[in-house]
């Protein structure tokens, strides 16, 4: 079968199993509907991986082929195509991957949900519209793809449309991340602007052609781009100019700004903690939220030319990393404190991005997928034991009661911390040393925020990992009664993620960091090129395992894990005491950084107060009132007035007549 | 006496009928009166005229007006007697309900 | 043979006679006849316009299907009909949107049934004849006497303050168009013809132009209508029946948009070279501006009608950004956009005011706060006003989309700070389209009656989502449309370009 | 009337009577109906009723039988014979005999059992017919004294009616001094050229200047016409006449004295004064933007519906005016299209008063025709066609008239008049749309369906739909209007 139908088959297989699961879902009945739809993931997952291991081994070239003419006017054509590369090969095989875990997953989850047919439906339709996202060859379908992964989205943090918080949570990250393609889509039009074309084909040839000239004539990049008729400017206001390139990338950044919820964006994830757990997993932990990363990746050609835009992306991953993970060491929502590590850990990836190490940020990203999509799934398992108890303080010492979910979250939180031969040291390591690499602008900022972010992340994973799963139990007695394991479609999934978030390290760390794996996909210049020390000190997997031991990052986590360990399982007062001394910083973090209240009072209020103005004065007041109904009163008024001249006494009459008379006859003396 | 004086007393009598119709308040008759006035006034106009082109029509025309007038004034007295019947008064201010 | 019926004199006479033997049979005593009669007419206007489709081939960009009679010899005003790339998408429009509201009428409107098909009927006629006419006084004719019985709809069946609205409208509408009477009257007893290919061929001189030009925008600006003379509109809509709304929304508003590019671009293309950074600029205003406002309104019908003002600000921006963009490429997507968001906004709108509708027949209630969680009750309902209400807000998949991404990439071609200002859109529009759908549709049921309403019937199902399908469609798979629009429209651009050469020299 | 005319001015009476053949007819027909009605004891008079449509469609037809196709001066050149005059004596006929099927009915039921009622229509004809013939200042004169006559005496018809005689006497009053003002002029017309003939007139202004008084007379002539049309400021009789008088006569007066005193502009203007054009053009205007103006604004106050209709009868003259202004064939026939087409719809416009008018109560105020779309639909849509025409609103025939005008205006280059014509036209269209509105929109206090006798029914019917009908297929009727001007 020809390599191309496959790739129809992976990315509309899901499409068939939505619609037939949300037309058909009540016929259907609930066994048959996840049957399908678990089928048709299968299926793409197959084909998936038979992709990746293919470009694994190096068998395969690039894939670029059109599916249908969208449009084509007047020169221009927009199509609907797969390009499938290394990157995309890999990002097909996590999203499906990730994708056919929660299916499997939600069996258990959703089992006793009347919207059973409704949720495989929405991600099964989630899964097709993120493969069309990686798997798109042109920025139309790249948008289309990054709209529907937020409609879905939307839909689904809105699940239970019966929770006032939820359906206002929903609200929230369609608008969050509409900010972000508001910059996206100025991106787009940027790139047609410069480069005359939807294709990425035509854009990284220029790209390339830049490239090549930039590397032969040494003289810094304008010169290279104004060789390839590139250096066009935009002027927001008389005098200043920007660089094109650096308007397309940053623009092209603040959409993957709200989709990977980066700070100012990042304030819709954590409340779409609202939607089902498994949606977390696959949404906002694995796939979905990482599409900004792997748009930039995808874009790399062009980011490389854009010192700006990198040294932006930086800082904003850098502030992200920190301060992100920061708040979720006050939280004690399950859940949120898993999707604030999901925001610190994308604040990592983002880095790496800013100081161009994008094999890095991607491997992270893979890494992470199967971590966090664990951890989450873990956390979900134990909000069913507990009947839908997503509180800290009411769990604790489940050790026992639910050992798979234990072990499961015990390897999730290794590997998030970054422990040595778990599968987040080699992703997370590698940034670290990239970014201590990097000498762009911020990068000292961002080594330090990543460094600290080391400590945060194990303080908050251990504080988590042991308010659950250590200490006495805190459960309410009406759930301690029938506190179980979780059943198998559960925990299957949660071992079928355990395995590669403890290996997939150490398995593909060699291909994907130092190795040639993404020499097609993705683009750095020798000047950027970060991961240089990483490729002499790499050696093999296991040799960079130890070494993992002896870095200074390795003592930051241990800093942090003991910490938490001795706070929150051994001296829990000395915990009372930090939370007494260190208050106001505290209720700083509980009230995350005050985002959600500026903008709930500036932008919602506000813009809500600014149309009520306009509607007010400017179109019932002014326009109506004043112009429409004011004119016609007036005319009424002059109506009424020339009325009166009507006296019904005939000698006014005859006066009138005489007068008209002498008028006219003065008119024709005038006239002469 | 040259043409002029002649068209002045037509225009003096014209000017006093149509002012006599403008200040007159009172009794609807007057108003018949002026306009035959009016009349008169046209017709010293014609025969002056004729009298100085040397010319018949005119002449010929005022005997026409004549007639017309005679056929007016017997409208305008039948009008007279309707209105008398309706408001048994004939004050030219009591026509005031037809305004606006 | 099919080539030899007078397709588009179809088109106009057979829905009004049609609506005249519905007016003038036995009416509401003999509903079922009525009832029958339209509904076969206005099927039988949507095979026509099958057809017409059909015998249309749009590779010359020229005028097609023309038929002419002579009518006034004496005004040299004669009865001449022809269909361009640009006027067929609009008549089949017209034909299926006028089906739509037969079909929806059944239910919905409660006493002098037969009238209202009629007076459908009788539009439908009259707005192909506009699309369809290629003489100026024709065209006159059609696009005035189709205010009355859009009058008679809003006034007869309206709302409680639907005098006002009614006459607000008419009155609105007429003060744009007699001023353009008076222009096309002075061209035309210029060069003694009112074919609308002579007045786009005469050569005028800069200070005629303008006044000309002035006029047309006073009644093209009015009917799309452009902020600040966009009152009228929420008005009416607000007061009008559900399928006046659909009629209103979906149909009369593109007349202005249509009327631009027949009239104001070619005819005038210098003035409008000279003046069009006003009405980019007014256009912006009420991308912008509206948006805001349609965030602050309670009722639903004034939303989307905000909504509407909104959308059509795209239609001018893309008309008008031409005259600001070099390559012909960038124009002629710019035009694209203006005319694929006039269908798409003709389909999404109407299928709004169709919802809306649907509520309204049950809660008797167009307020927003005397709803929530309707979906409890409606499930299905819900689902396919959430396509709407996305297609709405934009997004790519839907016909909604390509316009406003055809028009803010060209107009970025221009300026990008233009196409930035425009592009607030998909924040505002999403911002408005979703709160709305989140009050009235999520949430727990408000009341008991919202608890009790039942789902949608047959009926409006069909409408709903036949509706639903040609977004969707559209959204997916534009060329076919694109198709038949783009080479009048590069003859448009053509014909636009080549009188600038004339008057300047 | 006009024999005698003809024998005084002539030596001796060696004459063709043939062209004159319509007016003898009328004439003596007339004067027989009048005996006959004195003798008939039919209380109601069906038989002078009959008898007078008899009379008035037997001239009707002879005019067409010999309708002129040339033009020629008659009887010592008092009289003309043209198209354009036939053309208006037949248009006038036919008002005259619709609106007294109009008035049939009203009269009936009023008891106005006159006989003379019907006479007064036939010799206001009569006096129409001459008047549109006259070819000299004299037989003008004498035509329209007898049109104006028989019209005072129509409007006192009611005799119980206080506001009858109220607006007979004011009619009377201004009309006599009207017609005072247009002696005076003629006067002096006849005082500086020396001739009543119209051509001669035309013949002297070739030849020599106009001198200032000469002017001046014209000043006083046309004053005589704007007073004829009710243009402004010499409209103030309108309202009140209109809706003083019966309203069966104000159908009448409404129509055909319009169409006869456009025919007396056309032959005082264009026929004697077209040497000192540009002066009455400048006058017009002025009465045509006034009349516009003021028509338009005031007819916005009105609540009575027949004074609503006199006001707008105010502004049409004003719209009506600019084809003469434009001072050549073609707006002279755009004038006429105009005049024509508005006595049609005016007349339906009354006519549909009387209709609603059930028994001795009347229909005054715009509300009386609340729900009448309701009541009645055909009704209602016939008189809504009639308002939205006289609107000028497009597919109805007011539309082409106004549309003849402002081209007319505009070929010959006052585009600001075209504007203000526009402008005003809005105004106007708001409060015929109030009339629409309450036939269709407002719910009606008397549920009780209106039936109406077949002559109204008749009438309400041949206006309603030549109004429609002309909308749709104007071109024969322009066609004729130009036609009757190709000897200009």
């Amino acid at each position: 079968m020809a390599l191309f139908n496959q790739l129809i088959i992976i990315a509309f297989a899901p499409l068939v199993g939505a619609i037939l699961a949300g037309f058909f879902g009540k016929k259907l009945g609930k066994k048959w509907t996840h049957r399908i739809a678990i089928g048709l993931v299968a299926v793409s997952f197959v084909l998936s991986l038979k992709f990746f291991l293919a470009f694994l081994y190096g068998a395969a070239q690039p894939i670029n082929q059109t599916l249908y003419q969208w449009a084509s006017f007047a020169g221009i054509d927009i199509q609907v195509g797969f390009l499938v590369d290394s990157l995309t090969a890999m990002m097909m095989l996590v999203v499906t991957f990730v994708s056919l875990m929660v299916h499997i997953y939600s069996i258990g989850y959703m089992h006793d949900d009347n919207g059973y047919q409704r949720f495989f439906s929405y991600i099964s339709l989630f899964t097709f519209s993120m493969l069309m996202l990686v798997m798109s060859n042109n920025f139309l379908q790249l948008f289309f793809g990054w709209e529907a992964v937020g409609v879905v989205s939307y839909l689904l943090i809105g699940f239970w449309f019966k929770k006032e918080t939820a359906i206002f949570a929903n609200m929230k990250a369609f608008l969050v991340n509409r900010v972000g393609d508001f910059g996206f889509l100025l991106g787009i039009g940027g790139i047609l602007y410069l480069f005359g074309s939807f294709d990425y084909a035509p854009v990284f040839d220029k790209m390339a052609q830049a490239r090549t000239l930039q590397e032969s004539l040494t003289a810094g990049e304008v010169s290279a781009l104004s060789a390839v008729g590139l250096e066009k400017t935009f002027s927001p206001w008389g005098g200043i100019e920007w660089s094109a390139i650096s308007f397309i990338c940053i623009c092209l950044f603040i959409g993957a700004m709200g989709k990977s919820a980066q700070v100012p964006l990042h304030v819709w994830l954590p409340d779409s903690m609202e939607g089902p757990t498994p949606i977390s997993a696959l949404i906002h932990a694995a796939t979905m939220v990482t599409a900004g990363v792997f748009m930039v990746a995808r874009m790399s050609p062009l980011f490389e030319f854009s010192e700006t835009a990198l040294a932006m992306i930086t800082l904003i991953g850098a502030i992200t990393a920190l301060f992100m993970g920061l708040i979720g060491i006050v939280q004690n929502d399950i859940k949120r404190i898993v999707a604030y590590s999901t925001l610190s850990q994308l604040g990592y990836m983002v880095v790496a991005l800013g100081v161009s190490a994008y094999s890095a940020a991607i491997f992270h990203l893979f890494t992470h997928a199967f971590f966090k999509a664990l951890l989450f799934l873990a956390a979900g398992s134990v909000i069913v034991a507990l009947h839908h108890e997503q509180d800290l303080r009411k769990m604790g010492g489940l050790r026992k009661a639910m050992p798979i979910t234990y072990w499961a979250s015990l390897i999730g939180t290794l590997a998030l911390i970054g422990t040595p031969f778990f599968a987040g040291f080699y992703s997370k390591d590698a940034i670290i040393s990239a970014v201590a690499e990097a000498d762009g602008w911020g990068s000292n900022f961002a080594y330090f925020a990543v460094m600290a972010g080391v400590v945060v992340t194990a303080l908050y994973s251990m504080r988590m990992l042991i308010l659950v799963f250590h200490g006495e139990s805190r459960v309410e007695e009406s759930a301690k009664a029938h506190l179980h394991e979780s059943p198998k479609v559960i925990t299957y999934p949660l071992i079928l993620l355990a395995i590669p978030s403890l290996m997939i390290g150490w398995l593909m760390a060699e291909p994907m960091l130092v190795g040639d794996y993404f020499k097609d996909a993705i683009v750095v210049h020798q000047a950027h090129d970060t991961l240089v020390y990483l490729r002499e000190i790499f050696g093999n997997a296991f040799a960079f395992g130890l070494h993992g031991f002896v870095t200074p990052v390795f003592w930051l986590l241990l800093a942090g894990a003991v910490t938490a360990y001795i706070c929150f399982a051994w001296k829990p007062q000395l915990a009372q005491m930090a939370s007494g001394i260190f208050a106001p910083i505290k209720t700083i973090l509980q009230n995350k950084y005050y985002f959600d209240d500026f903008n709930q009072k500036f932008f919602a209020k506000g813009s809500l107060g600014l149309g009520r103005f306009l509607w007010r004065y400017g179109d019932k007041a002014i326009i109506d009132d004043g112009i429409v109904n004011g004119s016609a009163r007036s005319v009424a008024k002059i109506a009424a007035k020339a009325r009166k001249l009507q006296t019904g006494y005939l000698y006014h009459y005859a006066l009138l007549m005489l007068v008209g008379l002498l008028i006219l006859i003065g008119f024709l003396l005038l006239r002469g | 006496m040259s043409l002029t004086h002649y068209l002045t007393v037509s225009a003096v009598l014209f000017a006093i009928s149509v002012v006599g119709i403008v200040i007159n308040r009172k009794n609807v008759i007057t108003l018949l009166m002026c306009i035959e006035l009016m009349l008169l006034a046209v017709n010293t106009n014609f025969i002056a005229f004729s009298r100085y082109l040397d010319d018949s029509v005119g002449q010929v025309f005022v005997f026409f007006i004549l007639t017309v007038a005679a056929a007016e004034a017997a409208i305008g007295l039948a009008i007279l007697v309707v209105l008398f019947r309706t408001h048994r008064a004939i004050d030219v201010e009591q026509l005031e309900e037809l305004k606006g | 043979m099919l080539t030899q019926i007078p397709i588009l004199s179809l088109l106009i006479w057979l829905p009004l006679i049609g609506g005249f033997l519905v007016l003038f049979g036995p009416g509401d005593k003999l509903l079922v006849w009525s009832q029958r009669i339209s509904l076969l007419v206005s099927s039988v206007i949507l095979l026509l316009t099958g057809v017409l489709l059909y015998l249309y081939n749009g590779n010359s960009g020229q005028m097609e299907l023309i038929e002419f009679s002579s009518w006034i010899p004496s005004l040299n005003i004669n009865y001449s009909l022809g269909v361009d790339g640009i006027a067929v998408p609009l008549i089949a429009l017209t034909g299926f949107i006028n089906l739509l509201v037969v079909i929806g009428a059944i239910g919905s409107i409660k006493f002098r049934r037969a009238q209202y098909f009629s007076a459908a009927l009788i539009m439908t006629g009259l707005m192909n004849g506009v699309f369809a006419a290629q003489d100026a006084i024709l065209f006159y004719i059609f696009w005035e006497a189709m205010l009355i019985p859009m009058f008679l709809m809003i006034g007869v069946w309206g709302g409680p303050n639907r005098i006002y609205a009614t006459i607000k409208f008419f009155l609105f509408t007429f003060f744009g168009s007699i001023f353009m009477l008076v222009a096309l009257i002075y061209m035309g007893q210029e060069i003694g013809s009112f074919a609308i290919n002579d007045l786009q061929k005469m050569p005028l001189s800069m200070t005629a132009q303008t006044w000309v030009f002035v006029a047309f925008v006073a009644a093209f600006a009015v009917k799309i209508p452009m902020v600040p003379v966009h009152t009228w509109l929420p008005d009416a809509h607000v007061e009008a029946p559900t399928g006046g709304s659909v009629i209103l929304a979906a149909i009369m508003l593109k007349m202005g948009g249509y009327g631009f590019l027949r009239f104001a671009l070619p005819m005038t293309p210098d003035a409008a070279s000279e003046y069009a950074w006003i009405l980019v600029l007014f256009s912006l205003v009420a991308i912008a501006y509206i948006g805001f406002v349609a965030l602050a309104q309670e009722d639903m019908k004034k939303l989307i009608a905000y909504s509407s003002i909104a959308h059509m600000g795209f239609v001018t921006l893309g008309i008008f950004i031409i005259f600001s963009l070099t390559a012909s490429q960038a124009s002629s997507m710019a035009l694209q956009g203006a005319m694929v968001q006039m269908i798409s906004h003709g389909l999404i709108s109407g299928a709004l005011f169709f919802s809306i509708g649907v509520l309204y027949d049950r809660v008797h209630s167009r307020k927003i706060s005397d709803y929530g969680g309707v979906i409890n009750s409606m499930p299905v309902f819900g689902a396919l006003l959430m396509l709407f209400v996305l297609a709405n807000a934009g997004l790519p998949g839907t016909s909604g989309f390509i316009g406003e991404f055809f028009v803010i990439l060209s107009s970025f071609q221009a300026d990008w700070r233009i196409a930035a200002i425009a592009a607030t859109t998909l924040i505002l529009g999403a911002a408005y389209s979703l709160w709305l759908y989140k009050r009235v549709v999520f949430g727990k049921p408000l009341n008991e009656t919202i608890e009790r309403l039942e789902d949608i019937n047959l009926r409006e199902k069909f409408v709903l989502i036949s509706l639903a399908i040609l977004i969707l469609a559209l959204g997916l798979y534009p060329q076919p449309l694109i198709e038949i629009m783009q080479p009048s429209i590069e003859q448009l651009l053509e014909t636009s370009q080549s009188k600038i050469v004339e008057a300047v020299e | 009337m006009s024999t005698l005319l003809a024998s005084l001015t002539a030596p001796t009476i060696s004459h063709d009577f043939w062209p004159l053949l319509p007016e003898l007819f009328l004439l003596t027909a007339a004067s027989i109906l009048l005996i006959v009605d004195v003798f008939s004891t039919d209380i109601d008079r069906k038989l002078s009723y009959n008898l007078a449509q008899l009379i008035l469609i037997s001239t009707g037809v002879i005019v067409l039988f010999q309708f002129p196709t040339s033009q020629d001066f008659l009887y010592h050149r008092h009289f003309i014979n043209d198209p354009l005059s036939a053309t208006i004596k037949v248009s006038v006929i036919v008002l005259a005999s619709i609106s007294l099927m109009f008035a049939r009915p009203y009269i009936l039921q009023r008891k106005i059992l006159r006989g003379e009622y019907y006479l007064l229509h036939l010799f206001a004809v009569l006096g129409m017919m001459v008047l549109v013939s006259g070819a000299s200042l004299l037989s003008l004169y004498l035509g329209l004294e007898l049109m104006s006559l028989c019209l005072y005496a129509l409007v006192a018809m009611r005799r119980r009616e206080k506001l009858s005689a109220e607006a007979a006497v004011k009619y009377f009053v201004m009309g006599a001094i009207a017609s005072g003002f247009i002696l005076y002029g003629i006067s002096f017309v006849y005082g500086v050229t020396g001739k009543i003939h119209l051509a001669d007139i035309a013949a002297y202004l070739t030849e020599n200047e106009a001198s200032l008084t000469l002017r001046f007379a014209l000043v006083f002539l046309v004053t005589g016409l704007a007073f004829k049309f009710g243009a402004v400021p010499f409209q103030m009789w309108v309202p009140d006449v209109y809706h003083g008088a019966p309203t069966s006569t104000t159908v009448f007066l409404a129509s055909a004295p319009k169409v006869a005193a456009f025919g007396l502009a056309i032959r005082i203007l264009v026929f004697g004064f077209a040497g000192i054009l540009a002066d009455w053009q400048s006058l017009l205007m002025i009465l045509a933007v006034l009349s516009m103006l003021v028509g338009n604004l005031v007819a916005l106050a009105q609540t009575n519906i027949k004074r609503l209709l006199a006001y707008s009868a105010i502004a049409h003259m004003g719209y009506f005016l600019l084809g003469l202004i434009a001072g050549n064939s073609e707006g002279y026939s755009a004038s006429f299209f105009y005049i024509l087409t508005y006595a049609i719809t005016s007349l339906g416009g009354f006519g549909c008063l009387i209709y609603l008018a059930k028994g001795q109560q009347e229909i005054n105020q715009i509300d009386d025709l609340k729900g009448l779309g309701m009541r009645n639909p055909w009704a209602g849509l016939l008189i809504s066609f009639l308002f939205l025409s006289m609107a000028g609103l497009p597919p109805f025939v007011g539309f082409w008239a106004k549309l003849e005008v402002i081209k007319a205006v505009l070929n010959s280059g006052h585009i600001w008049l075209a504007i203000i014509a526009a402008a005003m036209s809005i105004i106007g269209l708001f409060y015929y749309l109030k009339v629409v509105k309450v036939i269709f929109f407002d719910k009606p206090e008397i549920e009780n369906p209106i039936r109406a006798e077949r002559s109204l029914r008749l009438g309400l019917g041949i206006t309603g739909i030549a109004v429609a009908v002309l909308g749709l297929f104007p071109a024969q009727l322009m066609d004729l209007c130009q036609k009757v001007f190709q000897y200009i």
